[in-house]
């Protein structure tokens, strides 16, 4: 039935205009101004996240390296499927990274046998996490609320620990998959002893990179990064389209009162499987792109701690909110990478222009905080970020632009979800 | 014969484990309605309150005469020998009787600080949280266990740190002599006993307070009903954050008593965290008996899927029996084994 | 402590673009790593070169990543000219004068594996595509260690290996452009079997936990087939979770069964752990047809036996190398007290054996770049093929160029039964010697890979 | 034949027999009431109505085919729509939302994704909904989240999104319960004009007196789960089983 969606999907013109509705590619103008946001965004990011000059002392900050850039927009998309199932029906898998991870695997095991062109990859990378997301689903959405998070955890403990183990053989289990030379590949010919099987696109490698040089800036455009981004930009648009459908209205309904969606005719386990296996096929997208961006793939990617960093990047974002979960993505991955790097020598240099005392006291003050004590950073930005913007990081952003544009009259699309959030705990 | 009985042991240990921390985390799950993601971290600072007790009691002077210590040829600053000054005070005896009796003794540590911490989290986070979404208390108790652990890693390492039992307890105790097999077939360590025991006690005592006392009464009330309560012109609300205190302190005080039996280290709480959900969840949300009752049977479960006969008939059996229990216990009993209706369902 | 500035590559692109005139954007097109005029990956130009030390910070191995992290930062001043130069008097190459490696000046980066192979890659990635690192070094396992080196064959850099115990390292997973000098799997096997023998006879039963993953694998298997060839039977072995941490369920029935020697192929908590429930169950005072059990630990470190306290008491294991080697068994093992002594005088107390692996790591790559005067990558790769040295802890090492593993003698240990500090636990028993601990490379234990051809990136 | 039947139908909840031998024949295109004490049965009559409960014996059919063993949303497809106590709504949907999701149910039934259709650009489903808006008197309130208006509001509009499905039989459950006369009586003169204007069956449980008197047609009087007596209006006010067993327990109406 979710095939069928996506054919719909692409094949579907956009109808003639009504009252309400209307606008390019059948989105409504807030929601294309988005959309454009975001491709803007996606587009200028090797720009934009690189503000630094690359000699400059911070230089440390900027992200714009292809690495970071891609799982910006990898784990963008998957947050933006979790938060279709979570965002909109509020059930809260505990599980999400399982799809991840078995996207992943089905993903090399393409490149491995198939071909090294990506897109083969990705799209079994998709099928594959779609049906075991179906068969998860179909078993976990039996209940609801913490029993239902509990299921979907346990069949993703299950994937991860026997991925680890008695799976070996497929998986690779400690060490993972990497592609190799002696792949016995059908498409794409043997390759020479000794080269280095890369995952390609037509003859494009996902590595190759163009460097742009203005000045003193460096910006890298990576050609991985771009097609990961178009992925984003078409993600992105199938869960706008998705949450103005009716379908999602009906999600957002089943999160709301599934009584009376039962006493209206409808049954809501249909729709939340939906949901489900929706979401769970973005997270197989994402694997499939990990393992397409940077070909490798361990067990790891499908423990618990990956599931709750989903949840944490969704509900950080503004769960129920369209670009909240890829700001969420974005702020975690921002400081696993770039916080994470910062050591004392860095710090030293930072603060060199100090008299030696307060150079030292700033070094110690700030020291326990980044390196090594990255997560410490990182747990209390969640808890600030959770007590003072209850909507998340796109309550912080509404908040700031009504503080810009304070004669403008409520907020954007947006605000809705967020602003619904905090209505509710009230 | 003799290996089900000490697996049942081993499994009645694990369980002990399981149950008290599950036991805490329903208290606070049942009476509070917060997920609290921060439980671990609490079992953790019982460890190590703990591990903070044993080096106050060690914490020294370097004597006088001891003059330079070198180690294999080499001189290193951090290496010097120091006096505890327990051992300086009440003489070498007792002072190392003392020492040696640390982890027993931090449990009059323990108490207090689990105590004020649980109140002061309460108090001063998820008094806030009671009323937002479940999703916001993941993020908010998450983000604290990370704080919590990472400012343990901070001043106590990543490493393990070994905290062993009283010289008493180290040993084991004859049971086949006891029960008529041949002696040295079933040995268990006393340690394990002493902790077997101590969960006993700690959950009776528990069941007795909520079962017994007015205030156990009234708290027993308001987790069913807390509106009504709140009506009856009753203080719910303080009694909560007690009950909170209360559940730190159950928490901690199955991580002093685990320090003996693995050396704990600042990530344990993760570790126990995941499990203690899945245990919670299994004996059935809302319900005090059935968090006990599932932490001894997944234990017991678990270590008979360690044995050697159940593995080669099912390779890595060991691996997921207990996610595989709960996936099939809650598909048979969907409130879990003794669980609430309308508890955390929605 | 010395300044330094991580971004070599934004410096020498500020000159760059300077003499492509300002305005103008100079494009250069190539992997995204690749300078391609240079002709392989992150070629260092103006006067520093950036290495990548890529340990564990967060997660259980934190402490070891620490002790690591130390260790290349000595490395670094050593081989910038600063501190008392280490091992750069006893290195029997001595290409290294201490003005940097080839005159620059060397640079570090640094980033947290978590001892995740994904977190290690990211990580990894960063260093090479942000920072210009020309070589990662570090980490604390072998799967770590396997997706990274995999990522610098493809990225055309050269990795050395840190702490990585496993066959498949060199074995099935070699790569071109990745070298390990730590020891193995097959080596603990190898260099233990005599030593048990010797101490506890060769009518055994031994009964194995094993962690259940590719590690745990193959050091059951080296410590198997080379005790069964002494003699000793293998009455049972049995998986452990990775996830595990009470083994009282896989400890008691150890105390079923006749076996007489439990072997526990763990590491880290894992070892700790079981080491610790096994004592606990009273294995150490347990006696088995008229002899005395023993447990052994195939790899031994520093930090698991501090973790394990008194329990690692009479404990046999193997270790790559330890501090006391050279006062305790001369100066065959020079180098070691030369690095001690500037480690303890930097740190305060004695390094272990992953700061060790890490700092000879740096020197020999360091090294290998000087005598074959150019950091190439595949330059780099044939000076260290078959290098022949002395003088750095281990005895005279070979860098074999069939599988980029280094051959070396093997240091067996017994934790010591009344330690006197946190950081003299154990005491060596005796060493094996190098003849004893070698393989062909074509050994079961070590097939299914090749090493392919090294990569510049370019 | 009426468009409902109940055939001996009993439940049994432990120890406590709740239903015993409940005949009950609903006419169609009637307003039929069912009123009684405290604990007589009434909700549980209306759960195994619809397929919440499923008695223990007998048989309830609907337009002459059983609705036992089908699960709710099945019943509902039936034509059976239900208003319950304490208005069941989507809160956090706006009220067009609210009401557009019974529009849709009654076109497709099932489970469907509705294609990708942004949800205003559907003329059909929208015309209907906002039909129906109009008809509620609702029509200002389009946009409102329905959480946050009044409680006679959302009884409104949750009695607008039942018949939104059309249905056949309509059942009500104290649909006046805790409002204010003036509420209750807005909702009396709602439910009469709905009468007046459609070909519905209208079912209510009821325990205000003035709300059933007002409204009913045929009136059956339940206690401790058995059916008391059913009669007309009239009749019933002045039978003396009835007070024995109800009105004087319920002092004053």
């Amino acid at each position: 039935m979710t095939d069928q969606t996506q054919q719909t999907a692409t094949v579907t013109q956009p109808r003639p205009r009504t009252r309400s509705s209307g606008g390019i590619l059948g989105l409504t103008k807030k929601d294309f101004g988005l959309l454009v946001l975001v491709a803007i965004l996606t587009i200028f990011a090797p720009v934009i996240l690189n503000p630094f000059p690359a000699g400059s002392a911070m230089a440390q900050f900027n992200a714009g390296y292809p690495d970071l850039m891609q799982r910006f927009v990898i784990f963008g998309i998957f947050a933006i499927g979790f938060n279709i199932l979570f965002g909109l029906t509020g059930y809260l898998s505990f599980g999400h990274a399982a799809f991840l991870g078995v996207g992943s695997y089905a993903g090399i095991w393409s490149m491995k046998l198939l071909t090294l062109n990506v897109i083969p990859a990705i799209l079994v990378s998709v099928i594959v996490a779609g049906l075991f997301s179906l068969i998860v689903g179909f078993i976990s959405l039996r209940r609801s609320g913490i029993y239902f998070s509990i299921l979907t955890l346990a069949f993703a403990m299950m994937s991860y620990a026997l991925a680890y183990s008695v799976l070996t053989p497929i998986t690779g289990g400690e060490t993972g998959l990497q592609l190799r030379a002696s792949d016995p590949r059908i498409f794409g010919g043997e390759l020479m002893p000794g080269m280095t099987p890369r995952a390609t696109l037509f003859g494009m490698q996902m590595q190759d990179s163009t460097d742009l040089r203005f000045g003193a800036w460096t910006f890298t455009l990576n050609t991985g990064y771009y097609i990961a981004g178009i992925v984003l930009l078409v993600a992105f648009y199938l869960s706008i389209r998705i949450f103005r459908s009716p379908f999602g209205m009906m999600l957002r309904a089943v999160k709301s009162n599934q009584n009376r969606l039962n006493y209206t005719g409808l049954s809501p386990k249909p729709y939340t499987l939906a949901a489900f296996v929706i979401s769970g096929m973005y997270a197989g997208l994402a694997g499939g792109l990990l393992v397409a961006m940077d070909t490798q793939v361990g067990a790891e990617r499908m423990f618990w701690t990956a599931s709750g960093e989903v949840v944490l990047m969704t509900i950080l974002g503004g769960a129920g909110t369209l670009i909240g979960p890829i700001l969420g993505a974005g702020f975690i991955k921002y400081f696993e990478n770039i916080v994470s790097t910062i050591n004392k020598s860095t710090l030293e240099s930072w603060f060199a222009f100090m008299p030696d005392g307060l150079q030292d006291a700033f070094v110690a003050v700030i020291y326990p905080f980044v390196g090594k004590g990255w997560h410490l950073t990182l747990g209390l930005l969640f808890m600030l970020v959770v007590i003072f913007l209850p909507g998340g990081l796109v309550q912080g952003g509404s908040k700031l632009a009504t503080v810009f544009r304070r004669d403008r009259k409520g907020g954007g699309v947006e605000d809705d979800a967020a602003a619904q959030r905090q209505a509710r705990e009230e | 014969m003799d290996a089900i009985i000490l697996q049942i042991l081993n499994g009645l240990d694990k369980g002990s484990a399981y149950a008290l921390i599950a036991l805490g985390l329903t208290l606070i799950f049942g009476t509070l309605g917060v997920v609290n993601f921060a439980h671990g971290a609490l079992f953790m600072l019982g460890a190590f309150c703990a591990v903070t007790f044993s080096s106050l009691l060690s914490f020294g002077f370097v004597p006088e005469d001891a003059g330079s210590t070198s180690v294999g040829g080499f001189s290193f600053g951090a290496l010097q020998r120091e006096t505890p000054y327990v051992v300086h005070w009440f003489g070498e005896n007792a002072g190392n009787a003392i020492i040696d009796w640390a982890v027993p003794l931090s449990i009059l540590f323990a108490i207090p600080v689990m105590i004020a911490i649980g109140v002061i989290m309460e108090r001063g986070l998820i008094k806030h949280f009671y009323k937002r979404p479940h999703a916001d208390q993941i993020l908010v108790t998450f983000g604290l266990a990370i704080v919590l652990q990472e400012v343990i890693k901070y001043f106590y390492g990543a490493n393990p740190i070994p905290t062993p039992a009283p010289d008493a307890f180290v040993g084991s105790f004859d049971f086949g002599a006891m029960l008529g097999f041949d002696p040295g077939s079933i040995v268990y360590p006393y340690w394990r006993l002493v902790y077997f025991f101590f969960a006993a006690i700690i959950i009776a005592a528990v069941f007795a307070f909520l079962q017994f006392t007015t205030f156990g009464m009234v708290v027993r009330a308001g987790m069913a009903d807390r509106e009504t309560v709140t009506l009856l012109g009753i203080d719910i609300d303080k009694r909560f954050t007690i009950m909170f205190g209360l559940a730190a302190a159950v928490a901690g005080l199955a991580g002093v008593m685990y320090t003996p039996i693995n050396s704990p280290n600042y990530h344990m709480g993760m570790d126990f965290l995941v499990l203690s959900f899945v245990v919670v969840v299994v004996g059935g949300m809302g319900s005090l008996p059935g968090a006990v009752l599932a932490g001894f049977l997944l234990g017991i479960i678990e270590a008979f899927a360690s044995m050697t006969e159940v593995l080669d008939v099912l390779p890595g059996i060991n691996q997921i029996v207990i996610y595989l229990v709960a996936i099939i216990v809650l598909l048979t009993r969907p409130r879990g084994l003794m669980g609430r209706k309308g508890v955390m369902e929605e | 402590m010395t300044k330094t500035n991580f971004t070599r590559r934004g410096a020498l692109k500020t000159g760059a673009a300077t003499g492509a005139g300002l305005a103008l954007p100079t494009i250069f097109t190539g992997a995204a790593w690749s300078e391609a005029h240079t002709g392989f990956t992150n070629a260092p130009q103006g006067s520093t070169v950036t290495l990548g030390f890529n340990v564990p910070q967060s997660g259980p191995y934190a402490d070891e990543g620490a002790d690591e992290l130390r260790a290349f930062q000595l490395a670094v001043e050593h081989l910038n000219g600063d501190g008392d130069g280490g091992m750069l008097q006893t290195f029997s190459s001595q290409a290294l004068d201490g003005t940097g490696i080839m005159g620059k000046r060397v640079e570090f980066v640094t980033g947290d594996t978590q001892t995740k192979s994904d977190a290690a890659r990211a990580s990894a990635r960063s260093m090479i595509e942000k920072d210009g690192a020309i070589m990662v070094s570090g980490g604390s396992s072998s799967g770590v260690a396997v997706a990274v080196q995999a990522l610098c064959q493809e990225a055309g850099v050269i990795f050395m290996a840190g702490l990585t115990h496993s066959n498949d390292t060199t074995g099935k997973d070699k790569k071109a452009n990745g070298f390990r000098h730590f020891f193995n799997s097959y080596m603990s096997g190898a260099a233990l079997a005599p030593i048990l023998a010797a101490q506890y006879g060769t009518d055994r039963k031994a009964y194995h936990l094993t962690a259940d993953y590719n590690w745990g694998y193959t050091t059951e298997e080296a410590i198997r087939s080379s005790t069964e060839a002494m003699g000793w039977e293998t009455v049972n072995t049995v998986l452990t979770p990775l996830t595990q941490t009470d083994f009282s369920s896989y400890i008691a029935p150890v105390l079923q069964s006749d076996a007489d020697v439990l072997v526990l192929n763990h590491y880290g908590g894992n070892m700790v752990n079981s080491l610790t429930n096994a004592v606990q169950f009273g294995l150490r005072q347990r006696e088995v047809g008229g002899k005395q059990f023993e447990i052994v630990v195939p790899l031994y470190s520093e930090l698991m036996a501090r973790g394990a306290g008194e329990n690692i008491a009479g404990i046999l294991g193997s270790q790559n190398w330890d501090w006391k080697l050279e006062n305790q068994l001369g100066d065959r093992y020079s180098g070691t007290n030369a690095f001690v002594q500037s480690f303890g005088q930097k740190y305060g107390f004695p390094p272990s054996q992953a700061a060790h692996t890490c700092y000879v790591q740096t020197l020999l790559y360091a090294d290998a770049v000087t005598r074959a005067g150019s950091f190439n990558p595949c330059a780099v790769v044939e000076a260290l093929e078959g290098f022949e040295f002395d003088g750095l802890g281990n005895g005279p090492t070979l860098y074999r160029a069939d599988d980029h593993q280094c051959f070396k003698d093997v240091v067996v240990v017994r934790g010591k039964e009344n330690p006197e500090n946190e950081f003299d636990l154990v005491e060596i028993v005796e060493v094996t010697p190098v003849d004893q601990v070698t393989y062909p490379p074509d050994h079961p234990q070590f097939a299914g890979g090749s090493l392919g051809e090294c990569n510049t990136g370019a | 034949m009426g468009i409902l039947e109940v055939r001996d139908v009993g439940k049994r909840f432990g120890g406590l027999q709740a239903l015993s031998d409940v005949n009950l024949s609903i006419a169609e295109n009637s307003v039929h009431a069912i009123i009684g004490p405290n604990g007589a049965g009434k909700s549980t009559l209306l759960n195994c109505l619809v397929g919440k409960l499923i008695p223990d014996t007998g048989s309830v059919s609907f337009e002459g085919q059983s609705v036992l063993g089908r699960k709710p949303h099945e019943i509902n497809q039936m034509g059976i729509s239900r208003v319950f106590q304490t208005p069941e709504i989507f809160g956090d949907l706006t009220v067009m939302e609210n009401m557009m999701i019974p529009c849709l149910a009654r076109r497709d039934g099932s489970f469907s994704l509705h294609g990708y259709r942004s949800l205003m650009a559907d003329r059909e489903i929208v015309d209907r909904a906002e039909h129906m808006l109009e008809d509620m008197n609702m029509s200002n309130k389009r946009e409102m989240h329905a959480a946050s208006m009044s409680r006679g509001d959302k009884r409104r509009l949750e009695i607008g999104m039942c018949l939104a499905q059309e249905p056949r039989l309509l059942l009500l459950d104290e649909p006046t319960a805790g409002m204010a006369r003036a509420d209750t009586n807005n909702t009396i003169d709602l439910l009469k004009e709905i009468k007046a204007k459609r070909n519905i069956t209208i079912a209510i449980i009821e325990h205000d007196m003035h709300v059933v008197f007002s409204l009913a047609e045929r009136i059956t009087v339940l206690a401790q789960g058995k059916p008391l007596v059913e009669d007309t209006p009239e009749n019933i006010k002045g039978h003396p089983k009835v007070r024995e067993a109800y009105l004087g327990e319920s002092s004053g109406h």
